[in-house]
C-alpha cells in the first residue's frame, strides 16, 4: 500500500505550480465570495433563519459547498484528462503498485485541495460574520466531506468517456446538490416531495452536521449516512481503478 | 509565381528566419526541406499571411502581401499541417463555408465541390461529418478545400506527415496531378524521399537560412555517386565516392557491417547542413 | 523474452463488436529487436498495450520472461519499460520531477544518481529543471526513452518511437535502441517508417487488420516476395513497381518498358506494399 | 468592406444548429436552479417593490443569460483558434476584419437571443409571464451586442484557452451575479451602487426589467449600452490583427 506517496506527491507538485499562478486562488475564492455578497448581503439581507442572521447561516453552507466542489472537481477532471488526453494515467497503471495505492494517493490529493479551499472561505467568514466560529464537530465533518467527494471524483473521473461528460455530471449532480442540500436555505423550505429526494444527497447530511455545535440523534444519523457513503464510494472507486483496461 | 526577398523573423531574441530569399516559377513543385525547428512552418505561415514578418518582401503572382493583402490572399490555397476542418460539420458544409469566404457564388461553389470531390475520389463522403473521417481522407479533403477557389498557388505544410506509406503514395499522386493541371506548388517536408520524388526544386533550410537550393539531381551529384554506410564506434557513418569501384575498394579495407548504395538526397542534406549526429 | 499466443482484442458494444487484434502469435528470443509494421489502425498499438498490462486481451496469452502477463501483472510491470506513441509525461512538471515520480513508483534505488545518469544519456541534463511543456517534440521523446530505461528493464517496448522527428534525432534514437540490444534487452517496436525497421530489426512482423500476415527476418521477407524490383513512372508520374524473382527476369521485363526504368534490390517497403496491397482505406 | 461576413456567420449557425440539442439542457440547468432555489424557496416571503421576487428575478436572469451566451462566442473562437486551428482559415481568406467581427458578433447575438427565449419559457412554466414588448427586445439585443463584441475582442488577446476561462471567471461571473440580476442595487451601500453602476449589465437588467414591468425605460440605460457596444465593437475590429503570431 506504500505506493500512494509518489501519486500524492505528483498531484501536489502539479497543484503547487497552479497555486503560484494566482489565478487559482481567485477562482477558488471568486464564486463563494460572489455568492456571499449576492445572497448574504443582497437577497437575504433582512431574512433571519433558524434564530441567527442569514449570513451566519450561509457561511457553513458555503464552506461545505466549496469543500465539495474543490475535492470533487479537481480529482474528476484531472483523472479524466490524464486518462483520455494526456495519457499520464497509463504511467500509474503500468507501475508495479497496488490499485488501492492509486486510489489513496488521488483521494488524499483531492482532500488537500478541498481543505485548502475551505480554509480560504472560513477565513473570509471569520472576517465578515463575527458570530461565526469553529469547533471540532464541523472540522471533522469537513474532513469526512472532502474524503467522500474526492472518492466520488475518482468514480466520475474513471467512468466519463469525454471531458464534456464531466461537465454533464457537474450540471446534473453537483450543481443541484450545491443549491438544494441546505447550503442557501434550510431543506424544510422545499416542497415535501422534494425533501425526500434531497435527503438522498450526501451534502444534505454534511450541511446538517456542519451546523451542529454538539452531537445529537439527528447528528448521529447524518454521520452514519456520510460514513456509509464514504465507504461505498471508496470501494467502488478502487474497483474501477483495479478493473482499468484500455 | 512566388517571389521572396530577404525574409526575417525573430521570436524574442531568437532568429527564426534570417534573410531567406527564393523564387518559385509557374507550374513548379518547390520543396522546402529542413529539420524540425529550422523555420519551415514559419516561412509558410508568413507567406500565407498567418504570421507577421520583421523584414523582407513577399509577392504572390506579383501581389505584395502587405500592400495588397486581399488580392494576395486570393492567389493561393493552403493545406495546413494540422487538420483545421470543423469536426461537427459535413464535408460539403466545410467546403461551402470556404467558398463563401472566398466570395464565390453558391452555384459555382456547388459545381466546384462536385468536380473536386470527384477529382480527389471523395464523392461518396460528401454528407459525412468530419469527425467520422480517417486521417488520410481528412488530408485529401484539406487539399480539396485549398483547391476550391481555383488558386494558382498551392501551399502545403508537411502534406503527408503521420500517414502510412500506401496513403502517402496516393497523396503524392494527387500532388503531381495538381501540378500537371497548372498550379504552382510550394511544400515543406522533412521526408527526404518525398522531396526527392516530387520536387523540381529543393531548398535546404537550416537554422533559418537556406544553405542550398537546386534540383534534386544536382544536389545529389554534388557530393558523389556512391555511398558506403558503416558502423564506427557503434555510430552510423557514411563515406561518399564518385565511382562504384572506389566505394568497393573502401569496403574491402573495412571490417564487417558495410553497405554500398547510391547517394540520395538525405546524404546531401546531412552533408550540407553540416549537422553531425551528436 | 516475449511470447504471445492467439491474442484477440475486440472493442465496441456487444451488437457491433469490432475485432482489432485477431489471433496474433509470436515468440522472441532475448536480445531480439522486433519491429511490428502495419498501416495506421492495423492493431499494432493495441498489441503493445496488451503486452504492457494496459489492456486485457479477450483471448490468448502473453508471457514475458516466462511470466503470464494477465496472471502476474505486478511482476511484469517490474520488468518492462514502455515508450508510448503519445507523449504521456506530465507537461507541467520538470524533466527531473517526471523521472523522480516515475522512479518512486517503481521503487528505483539510488534514484538521484540514476536520474542524473539517465538525463546525461539522452543529453537533457542541462534541461533538467525545465518544464516539459517547453520541450520540443524531439526532447520530449528523448525524455520518454530516458524514463523507460530508468528502471533498467529487461524488455523495452516502443510505440512509433520516431514519428514526426527529423533525420538527425531519429538516428540518435536508433543508437539508443542499438545500445539497448547490446545490453541484452529484448526490444519490441512498432513503426511505419520502413527504413527504421530495416535499420534496426532482426525480426519483422507485418500486421494488417489485426492479423499477423508475415513474421520473419527482413532478409527472408525479401526472398519471399522476390529479390529484384523494376521502378518506372507511368503517364501521370506515379512511380510503379514490378517485383521479380531473379535478376534475369527483371532485365527481361524491363526491356519491354519505356525509358526511365531502374532495376534494384527489393527492400522492406516493397515487401510491405506487396503484402498489404496498395489500398487507400 | 463587409463582403464575406455571411460565411463567418453561416459557419457558426451550422455548428449551433448541430449542437442545439446538447446546448438547450445546459442553458436551462442553472437558471432552473436559481428559479427553484431563490424564486421559490428563499424568495417566497420576499417582495421587491410591488412585485414578487420571482417576477423580479426573471428579467434579471434573462439579461444574465443573454450576456453569458453572447460572451460564450469567446470560448468558441478560442477553441477554433487554439485546438482546431480553424482561425487560420479566416486569416488566409480575402475578407476584412470588419466582415469577420460582424459575422462573429451576429452569431453571438443569435445565441444570446435563443438562450433568452429559453429563460422566458422556463419562467412561463413557473407561472410568470411579463410584458415582452419591443423595448424589452431592444434592450436585450443591445446587451448581447455589447458582450458579443467584447467577447470577440477579448478572444483575440488571450494566449490560451485557460486564459479565456480565467477572464470569464473574473469579468463575467461577478457581473452576472452582481449586475442587478438577483437583488436591487438599493440593498447595497452607496459606494457599492456607484461601482455597480459602471457595469453595462446593471443598465441592461435595469432596462429589461423596466420594459417587462411596463414602466418607463430610462434613456441613460440605453445610452450606456449603445456607447459600450460601440466601444467594444471598435475594440474587436482593432484586435483582430493582434491575433497574428
Amino acid at each position: 500500500m506504500n505506493g500512494w506517496y509518489p501519486i500524492f506527491l505528483r498531484e501536489m507538485l502539479l497543484f503547487k505550480r497552479k497555486l503560484f499562478k494566482l489565478g487559482y486562488l481567485f477562482s477558488a475564492m471568486v464564486v463563494p465570495v460572489i455568492y456571499l455578497i449576492t445572497f448574504g448581503l443582497g437577497v437575504g439581507r433582512s431574512m433571519p433563519i433558524e434564530g441567527t442572521d442569514y449570513i451566519t447561516f450561509l457561511i457553513p453552507g458555503l464552506v461545505a459547498m466549496s469543500s465539495m466542489t474543490n475535492s470533487y472537481t479537481w480529482v474528476a477532471s484531472a483523472l479524466n484528462l490524464n486518462r483520455l488526453y494526456f495519457k499520464t494515467f497509463q504511467v500509474l497503471v503500468q507501475a508495479p503498485i497496488n490499485p488501492f495505492a492509486i486510489m489513496i494517493g488521488e483521494v488524499l490529493a483531492g482532500m488537500t485541495k478541498g481543505l485548502f479551499a475551505s480554509i480560504l472561505i472560513i477565513t473570509v467568514g471569520l472576517l465578515v460574520a463575527p458570530q461565526f466560529h469553529l469547533s471540532w464537530l464541523p472540522a471533522l465533518t469537513l474532513i469526512l466531506n472532502c474524503f467522500l467527494f474526492a472518492c466520488l471524483g475518482v468514480i466520475v473521473g474513471m467512468i466519463t468517456k469525454s471531458h464534456e461528460d464531466t461537465s454533464t455530471y457537474n450540471n446534473f449532480l453537483i450543481m443541484p446538490m450545491s443549491f438544494f442540500s441546505g447550503t442557501f436555505f434550510p431543506v424544510s423550505r422545499m416542497p415535501e416531495f422534494l425533501q425526500k429526494l434531497i435527503a438522498i444527497f450526501p451534502l444534505t447530511h454534511t450541511n446538517i452536521l456542519i451546523r451542529k455545535s454538539a452531537m445529537d440523534s439527528q447528528g448521529l444519523l447524518a454521520l452514519a449516512v456520510l460514513i456509509a457513503y464514504a465507504i461505498v464510494f471508496f470501494f467502488f472507486g478502487s474497483r474501477l481503478i483495479r478493473k482499468y483496461s484500455e | 509565381m512566388i517571389s521572396v526577398t530577404d525574409l526575417t523573423r525573430k521570436f524574442g531574441a531568437k532568429a527564426a528566419l534570417s534573410g531567406v530569399s527564393f523564387s518559385v516559377g509557374a507550374k513548379e513543385i518547390y520543396a522546402y526541406l529542413g529539420p524540425n525547428g529550422a523555420g519551415k512552418t514559419t516561412t509558410i505561415r508568413i507567406l500565407t499571411s498567418l504570421t507577421r514578418r520583421d523584414g523582407g518582401m513577399v509577392r504572390l503572382n506579383s501581389f505584395d502581401i502587405e500592400k495588397n493583402p486581399l488580392e494576395a490572399k486570393s492567389q493561393f490555397g493552403l493545406v495546413p499541417q494540422q487538420t483545421n476542418l470543423d469536426s461537427d460539420l459535413s464535408v460539403e458544409e466545410n467546403l461551402l463555408i470556404h467558398g463563401l469566404l472566398h466570395h464565390m457564388d453558391r452555384k459555382t461553389i456547388r459545381r466546384k465541390i462536385e468536380e473536386l470531390l470527384d477529382y480527389m475520389e471523395l464523392s461518396d463522403r460528401r454528407q459525412s461529418l468530419i469527425k467520422t473521417l480517417s486521417g488520410g481522407l481528412k488530408r485529401r479533403l484539406l487539399i480539396s478545400r485549398a483547391l476550391l477557389h481555383s488558386p494558382r498557388i498551392l501551399f502545403m505544410d508537411e502534406p503527408t506527415v503521420g500517414l502510412d506509406p500506401a496513403i502517402r503514395r496516393s497523396i503524392w499522386g494527387f500532388i503531381k496531378k495538381i501540378r500537371n493541371d497548372g498550379a504552382t506548388i510550394f511544400l515543406t517536408t522533412h521526408y527526404i524521399e518525398e522531396a526527392e520524388f516530387l520536387a523540381d526544386h529543393v531548398a535546404f533550410l537550416d537554422a533559418g537560412k537556406i544553405v542550398a537550393e537546386d534540383s534534386p539531381a544536382n544536389l545529389v551529384s554534388g557530393i558523389g555517386q556512391w555511398a558506403v554506410d558503416y558502423l564506427d564506434d557503434n555510430r552510423l557513418q557514411t563515406a561518399f565516392f564518385n565511382s562504384r569501384e572506389k566505394a568497393g575498394s573502401y569496403v574491402l579495407n573495412r571490417a564487417n557491417g558495410c553497405t554500398v548504395r547510391r547517394v540520395n538526397l538525405e546524404d546531401a542534406f546531412i552533408a550540407m547542413t553540416g549537422r553531425k549526429i551528436s | 523474452m516475449i511470447s504471445a499466443s492467439g491474442l484477440i482484442k475486440r472493442y465496441g458494444p456487444a451488437d457491433n463488436r469490432c475485432t482489432v487484434v485477431d489471433g496474433v502469435s509470436f515468440h522472441l528470443a532475448p536480445g531480439t529487436v522486433f519491429g511490428l509494421l502495419g498501416p495506421n489502425g492495423a492493431g499494432k498499438s493495441t498489441i503493445i498495450r496488451m503486452l504492457t498490462t494496459l489492456s486485457r486481451p479477450d483471448a490468448g496469452q502473453c508471457l514475458i520472461d516466462g511470466i503470464d502477463v494477465a496472471a502476474q501483472p505486478m511482476e511484469i510491470k517490474k520488468r518492462i519499460g514502455v515508450v508510448p506513441q503519445e507523449n504521456n509525461l506530465d507537461r507541467e512538471l520538470s524533466a527531473r520531477e517526471n523521472l523522480m515520480i516515475y522512479g518512486m513508483l517503481h521503487r528505483v534505488v539510488h534514484l538521484p544518481e540514476r536520474i542524473s545518469a539517465a538525463l546525461e544519456v539522452v543529453s537533457l541534463w542541462e534541461k533538467r529543471d525545465t518544464v516539459v511543456s517547453h520541450f520540443s517534440g524531439g526532447m520530449q521523446r528523448r525524455l520518454l526513452i530516458a524514463r523507460a530505461l530508468l528502471t533498467e528493464p529487461t524488455v523495452l517496448f516502443l510505440d512509433e518511437p520516431t514519428i514526426g522527428l527529423d533525420p538527425q534525432i531519429r538516428r540518435q534514437l536508433w543508437d539508443v535502441i542499438r545500445k539497448s540490444r547490446r545490453a541484452g534487452r529484448t526490444v519490441m517496436l512498432t513503426t511505419h517508417y520502413i527504413e527504421e525497421a530495416e535499420a534496426l530489426c532482426d525480426m519483422i512482423g507485418i500486421v494488417v487488420a489485426g492479423r499477423m500476415i508475415a513474421l520473419d527476418s527482413p532478409e527472408n521477407l525479401r526472398k519471399i516476395i522476390g529479390e529484384y524490383v523494376i521502378d518506372f513512372p507511368d503517364e501521370y508520374g506515379n512511380q510503379i513497381q514490378i517485383i521479380c524473382r531473379t535478376r534475369e527476369e527483371a532485365h527481361e521485363k524491363a526491356r519491354a518498358l519505356p525509358n526511365g526504368v531502374t532495376i534494384r534490390r527489393s527492400n522492406l517497403e516493397d515487401v510491405f506494399i506487396n503484402l498489404t496491397g496498395e489500398k487507400i482505406e | 468592406m463587409t463582403r464575406g461576413w455571411t460565411a463567418v456567420y453561416l459557419r457558426e449557425i451550422l455548428i449551433l444548429k448541430r449542437r442545439l440539442a446538447k446546448l438547450l439542457p445546459t442553458w436551462s440547468v442553472s437558471p432552473l436552479l436559481y428559479l427553484i432555489a431563490f424564486g421559490y424557496a428563499v424568495g417566497r416571503h420576499v417582495e421587491v417593490g410591488s412585485h414578487s421576487y420571482l417576477e423580479f428575478l426573471l428579467p434579471g436572469l434573462t439579461a444574465m443569460a443573454s450576456m453569458t451566451q453572447a460572451y460564450a462566442v469567446a470560448s468558441e473562437i478560442n477553441i477554433a483558434r487554439f485546438y482546431w486551428h480553424i482561425f487560420d482559415e479566416f486569416q488566409t481568406a480575402p475578407i476584412s476584419n470588419l466582415a469577420y467581427v460582424m459575422g462573429e458578433v451576429l452569431a453571438g447575438m443569435t445565441r444570446a437571443f435563443l438562450a433568452s427565449l429559453v429563460i422566458l419559457v422556463l419562467g412561463a412554466c413557473f407561472g410568470v409571464v411579463l410584458f415582452y414588448g419591443p423595448m424589452f427586445w431592444i434592450a436585450l439585443l443591445l446587451n448581447s451586442f455589447v458582450f458579443a463584441s467584447l467577447a470577440v475582442g477579448c478572444a483575440m488577446h488571450v494566449k490560451s484557452h485557460a486564459d479565456q476561462t480565467l477572464l470569464t471567471n473574473f469579468i463575467i461571473t461577478p457581473m452576472a451575479f452582481l449586475g442587478g440580476t438577483f437583488f436591487p442595487l438599493s440593498h447595497l451601500p452607496d459606494w457599492g451602487q456607484m461601482l455597480l453602476g459602471l457595469l453595462p449589465l446593471t443598465h441592461a437588467s435595469h432596462a429589461v426589467r423596466a420594459a417587462a414591468f411596463q414602466e418607463p425605460v430610462q434613456s441613460i440605460d440605453f445610452l450606456v449600452l449603445i456607447g459600450a457596444g460601440g466601444l467594444c465593437f471598435l475594440f474587436a475590429i482593432l484586435s483582430v490583427n493582434r491575433a497574428k503570431a
